[in-house]
């Protein structure tokens, strides 16, 4: 069995405060809980202050480009889907230069859990907008504040019907750990867009204006309806939700690849013997 | 025997059909046979042809000279009448293109006519043309209602007696009425395979044992993508349509990192897109193949038409510096081995490998006896299973003498499999320091380079041993330049440079001495600039005077190219 | 008043029966009737069969790259919003290739309008699966099908809070025109999604197909209740609802933009004048 | 005189501010001054350090050895001790630190504690700091106190008294306790201007109208974006922060489209998403001006460090054939004149224009009395309003003897502005025919190509006008060589060549033949495989066979390149 001591990773390069470390701590725990070993997933993380993530725990890591963690993780489930595999990224990463993959790896629903640190501001790269900034937030490249409507992943990823759709707030470790273990558990894509303040840029959504706001989904809740949950993805002001908001189950992607049906690719031998009939093709 | 014939129309004609049928019977009759293709950036109308070759001997290119164009509208006896051989005809309906023309050698056949009288069907017209053309030729029919049987079977009896009876009609008729046709087709001999550029990369990328492809499509590049999907089930191969090429490239990485060989296909500005994710192919060390088939740019171009100018684009694409290897074969011969040798080089240094090809070469067929599967190379260079899990200690990318680091399948052991596209130490982890960094140059770069051009071949000199002209070439001008040295050969001391395999530069450089030697070098390419001769001169200082570029997006023709060749000559 | 003689544009190198003929009719109609001269406004297109509109009709235009039309679009707006820019993509073109740049226009809110060519295929290639290709789908490169959920633009538009989201039918050219219409006179960036047969490549959806299922959304309808559009956007299957699904209005990106308040950018001087100050900064 | 400060310590810990606020109050004291900087790729800790040198000369780099260390952690000391002077001395809080260094050139000042006493508050601490050097230094504080008075007149009338005292108590202390700090300064001069690489492009590109600017941010090419966007509102620019590094040149591609000159900024991995968009560029020839801040890869490789391994890429960044200007300045006052030409080339001739710097030279600072606003260009090449409104006849690709067409602002004028990426014919519409494609690509490149090579200038040569050793080398190294120079000059008769237009290369080839006649020619680049003298050999054939490189991500200290040089003469 797994025990923390097999999760501590690389000293952390994050400021002292940041949001990261309570989302660093949830997951190792949640790892530990699910009784999940380090060899036995894959984390894909992209560029940014979440990118770091996988060097600070233990696991498989690709730390590939920014903006690109889901082709990646995609690339990785097709080729083992025995493997585990989380897409860890930033809201600039994946909101913003890697929009579009999100878009298509839900439609895809291929089994990959994606964890996104939505600190709503570039954090690495010393505090511009990012696509979940809200409105009127000023920033050196933002003069004139922030006009755009503040990016709802979680309205988007309803309207994509996406399989798991849930909140996360890096304020409250035991639900964010729940959240973990839920979305790993689940069959298909999940994202969880995990509230994590930025202590150093991000100077309106503060733990303080988080922990005002954020409140824990009743049990009633029922997330297999869509209208309900798109309504619900909607809420944010005064009053912002955290849990899990959607859910539909459905077929993987990967089980809809009749050639990795009954093992993963990476075990398929080349079947080079063949090659005579394919020859044949030619004539 | 060496005869043309050039099939003219609107796309959504039925040219390709056509084409493809009589080139397949021709090459089952055990004839060699060389086709290529011209058609506009559009589904239907407009103005295509498809041109075939048949000789007894081996032929690397088309001719110019035609013996029987088929015509389908007034654009191709307009654009091509003029082709015509002395012994040249020309196949129409009549009823078809409105109008009538009496000079001998125009052939009038009612094909649509025949097709509802033999076929009861017009779609028929297709098959009559086919028929019609082998009995304009005089060519015994059996290989052709055999073609047809094999053909549709699968569609029923009713469908083959349909064919049969209406190629039959066909045939007759052409062969009773074409009294001016004189031609005479050697018998036949040993059947002959055919095959495109792209399906020979298709090809060897399987034989390569590629069980991973994503792309997005982009002509030319589209038909390695489809000849693999087509295959993907029999050989166990995940293909997958990505969005756009970034996500394409990062799959097929991801794909590779997780422990099977991956490959991507694109042109130019596919290419351009992918451009960061080689970068981090080469950061990661994740062996990767990359099928570029380029189309005359820039942006979008002429998409349809042929280019060779993404060379130096593709040499040096990606941010920061590390070695790729880059291939450009000439044939399709070429296209399947050195596809075999992309990825055995990809995995074993851990790189990214370049397939460079055009439109040209992605679509013209060549034919061949056979391919011998024998000189596959087939070596799994990863870490995987119980080599991986037993292994006392682990470090994906552990400093070594030759530079190449343990590929472990990440999985397959409870060692972890760590990279980063940020400068990293031995485990994989980032890094700010100066040693490290120095020291993982050192090994991407430096370490590994002298390697992987020991695994180089020299280019190919084909010709007069010790020439006084020569024509330097690379990529998919070698089957017309091949000739050019051909023929000319009986009057010169005369020989071709072709290179296939162009970076990193063989360290075999024997073929400087002759390019010094000979009394007239010509650099012939495929673009407006030269590019090759320019990376020649920054490997080399050699500088090559004298060129000859075609950059309208045509290929060149063997008959055009040899009047330019003969230009300089006359100049010696 | 310009007609339609002004907007007689080159050959077209459709095919004969492909949906654009008619969305190329119903679009001129609409100029003229909307009083537009070809110079007033511009069309940014992408590459595919759509991309190739403007060249049939007349205007200024900038026929880009393969799915960056909404970029281009973006700049030119900004630069001279003055003008009307129209952007004309194919569905690969906007939804595959172009996807990120499709989320964050529709948040700035920009007054630009997109009509999308939807065949549900990629033409010009030569039948690929398209994001709104309906599972199932067999091509050369979809092999077994289609595994992934179909691309729904009009919800997604929707959960971005898009300021105008419609869905056109080439095969109803008035109410097509209608639509062109009603976008144009809309303030915002607005969305039509244009289903539009494609006889060479699409076999499932065809005119037919269309015809059998399409209807004209009630006049009653109430276009402002998004939760109302968000249901309403879902419907696909025997019944296909053609019309205007939702309407939000508020302020454009370029109208919060103080330097453009006045005037458009493109008419700003260069104020070299006030280079001298900015020196002092560097003392 | 000639002094450098180094102030080492954690990220966040006003490292920055410190020596930001030092540098300005030398400058305006009238002192040359040069400052680098060196930082992780993280927000907090880690250890970083600013360095600042002063002098009554010109200076162009940092130097090694240090004359005052402010250190804020225990790592600055351990690092950075031994490269103190003779009379160097360490600035340090035992409080902060922990610890107490009993050796005579270690001053003890209790910022913090000073910071409450006199400043009523911690933060202070930075001000004290900046006094207790002043106080060191034995510079006349007057300077400073005036400098803090600015800075917080807005903060109100406390704050600045807060500040005062502090600052005096600092300087007050340092003066009285370092009785081993023998500095002399020497007097005042006329005060001098302090302007960073990334400052000046983005100074160039408003002194040069840009009117728009989108970009996404990227390390180090952010600063750029962050002057202009501070400027907006009194230049009347729109920037934009685009959704990725794709939207940001198409954007940029749109508004010039529109009539407005427009610029985007990035590194390595931005710039290769935006290759696509340079080739549309060429294309549809639309002027654009791209900064490419330079930093380590490949892929993301060492975010906030230095390096020159993008040239060759930037060069050929694109598919298909079409020309382009790349710059590469050496110097704050170079980026300055440099991207102002830039903006000038790119819309006269319609064509991308690069701006190559790197992160040293980004976020260097140089001191210059003044720049001259009376070489600055601004030509409106744009055909727009009256001019074009009554132009009879308009064809935006128009074939024309300089292959430049006019370049209509669309909605001017009743004439439409038309343009494709795919090949098209004067009108801008698309075509597929040989003739037309041939004519465009002469157009595009041979028709431009010779009156774009007529602007460019020669490289630069510094030093000796007959040299016996000659260093070539481009862009940000030229001030460390350019030191070099200086101080060999009196034993050696040796020069620099520098290069900061790079390509095309100019027509005036007069610097070949000193290649050729010196003895000695050293290449130096800031990256490992001398991208620049694999360019000279392609362009010229003159190949360079010594060369200095370094590519661990920190730039060369001129003591250091000197040693390497000297070795390279001592084997004459
Ligand atoms: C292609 C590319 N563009 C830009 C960058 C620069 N960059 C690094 S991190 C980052 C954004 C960081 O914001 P976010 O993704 O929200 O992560 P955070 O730091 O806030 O956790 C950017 C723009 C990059 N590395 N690669
Ligand atoms: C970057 C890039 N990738 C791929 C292509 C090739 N390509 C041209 S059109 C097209 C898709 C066409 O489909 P769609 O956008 O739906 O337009 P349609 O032809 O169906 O109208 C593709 C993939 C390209 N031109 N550029
Ligand atoms: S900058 Fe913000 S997000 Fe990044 S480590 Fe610091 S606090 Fe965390
Ligand atoms: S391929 Fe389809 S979309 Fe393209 S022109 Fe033909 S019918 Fe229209
Ligand atoms: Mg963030
Ligand atoms: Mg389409």
């Amino acid at each position: 069995m797994p025990t923390l001591q097999d999760y501590k990773g690389r000293q952390p390069a994050w400021c002292p405060g940041c949001g990261n470390f309570s989302i660093l701590r949830a997951f190792n725990e949640a790892m530990v809980e699910l009784g999940l070993s380090p060899h036995e997933f894959v984390i894909v993380s992209g560029i940014g202050q979440a990118g770091k993530f996988p060097h600070y725990t233990r696991c498989n890591t690709f730390n590939g480009l920014h903006g690109r963690t889901l082709p990646v993780a995609t690339g990785i489930k097709l080729a083992n889907h025995a493997l585990k595999v989380f897409a860890v990224a930033g809201d600039g990463d994946c909101y913003g230069e890697g929009g579009n993959h999100l878009i298509h790896a839900i439609r895809r629903n291929i089994d990959i859990k994606l964890f996104v640190h939505d600190n709503q501001i570039y954090g690495l790269t010393k505090g511009q907008a990012s696509p979940t900034s809200m409105k009127g937030m000023v920033t050196k490249t933002q003069p004139f504040g922030v006009f755009s409507e503040q990016f709802n992943p979680l309205a988007m990823a309803i309207a994509l019907d996406c399989s798991f759709v849930a909140r996360g707030f890096a304020g409250d470790i035991e639900h964010l750990k729940y959240l973990f273990k839920e979305a790993i558990n689940h069959k298909g894509f999940a994202i969880i867009d995990i509230l994590q303040p930025c202590v150093s840029f991000n100077k309106i959504n503060t733990f303080e204006w988080y922990k005002q706001r954020v409140y824990r989904i009743p049990e009633e809740y029922d997330p297999y309806d869509r209208t309900k949950a798109f309504e619900k993805s909607l809420e944010w002001g005064d009053k912002i939700p955290i849990g899990i908001i959607y859910k539909k189950e459905k077929p993987t992607f990967e089980e809809n690849i009749p050639i990795i049906k009954e093992k993963p690719l990476v075990t398929h031998e080349p079947y080079l013997e063949k090659l005579k009939e394919i020859m044949e093709k030619f004539y | 025997m060496d005869y043309s014939i050039k099939i003219g129309g609107e796309a959504g004609q039925g040219i390709q059909t056509i084409g493809d049928t009589l080139a397949h019977i021709f090459a089952r009759a055990g004839y060699y046979v060389f086709t290529h293709q011209d058609y506009e950036s559009r589904i239907r109308g407009g103005h295509n042809f498809y041109q075939i070759r048949i000789s007894d001997k081996q032929i690397t290119a088309s001719r110019t000279p035609i013996d029987i164009l088929v015509a389908f509208d007034l654009e191709s006896i307009n654009q091509h009448e003029k082709e015509l051989t002395v012994q040249g005809h020309v196949l129409y309906d009549s009823s078809h293109l409105k109008q009538k023309f009496e000079k001998s050698n125009f052939l009038d056949v009612p094909l649509t006519e025949l097709a509802l009288t033999y076929g009861g069907n017009k779609i028929m017209a297709n098959t009559v043309a086919v028929g019609a053309v082998l009995g304009m030729l005089g060519m015994n029919p059996e290989i052709m209602y055999e073609m047809i049987r094999k053909t549709f079977m699968k569609k029923g009896d009713q469908i083959v007696q349909a064919n049969l009876k209406s190629a039959e009609a066909g045939y007759k008729f052409a062969k009773e009425k074409c009294l001016t046709c004189s031609f005479m087709l050697s018998g036949f001999e040993k059947r002959k395979m055919l095959i495109t550029g792209n399906e020979a990369i298709g090809l060897g990328a399987i034989a390569s044992g590629v069980k991973f492809y994503s792309a997005y499509p982009m002509t030319p590049s589209t038909g390695i993508f489809n000849f693999v999907a087509e295959n993907a089930k029999d050989f166990g191969i995940v293909v997958e349509q990505a969005e756009d090429e970034i996500a394409a490239i990062n799959m097929a990485l991801g794909a590779s990192f997780a422990g099977v060989r991956a490959m991507t296909g694109t042109s130019g500005g596919g290419f351009a897109l992918m451009v960061e994710g080689v970068s981090l192919a080469a950061m990661t060390e994740t062996p990767i193949v990359i099928a570029l088939a380029q189309r005359p740019g820039p942006a979008t171009g002429l998409p349809t038409r042929t280019e060779q100018a993404d060379l130096l684009f593709a040499l040096f694409a990606g941010h920061g510096e590390f070695p790729k290897v880059i291939f450009a074969p000439g044939s399709p011969e070429q296209a399947f081995y050195l596809t075999n040798k992309a990825f055995d080089l990809a995995e074993k240094y851990q790189i990214p490998a370049i397939i460079l090809t055009d439109q040209y070469l992605a679509d013209s067929q060549w034919s061949y006896l056979e391919f011998d599967l024998s000189r596959l190379k087939y070596k799994d260079y990863r870490l995987r299973g119980d080599n991986f899990r037993n292994l006392k200690e682990y470090k994906r990318h552990l400093l070594t003498e030759t530079g190449i680091s343990p590929l472990g399948v990440p999985g397959d052991s409870n060692h972890l499999v760590v990279t980063d596209s940020d400068e990293h130490d031995e485990e994989g982890h980032i890094i700010e320091d100066a040693d490290t960094r120095i020291k993982m140059v050192e090994k991407r770069l430096f370490k590994k380079l002298p390697f992987i051009k020991k695994e180089i071949s020299p280019p190919n000199l084909y010709g007069e041993g010790n020439p006084e002209i020569v024509l330097v070439c690379w990529g998919s001008t070698y089957g017309i330049v091949k000739e050019i040295v051909e023929e000319l050969s009986d009057r010169f001391r005369i020989a071709m440079l072709h290179f296939s395999e162009i970076y990193p530069f063989s360290e075999e450089k024997s073929w400087l001495k002759i390019l010094q030697n000979a009394k007239l070098t010509i650099n012939i390419e495929q673009n407006a600039t030269s590019q090759f001769a320019r990376l020649i001169m920054m490997e080399t200082g050699l500088e090559i005077k004298k060129h000859i570029n075609r950059f309208d997006g045509r290929p060149f023709t063997v008959d055009e190219l040899k009047e330019k060749v003969y230009a300089y000559i006359a100049g010696l």
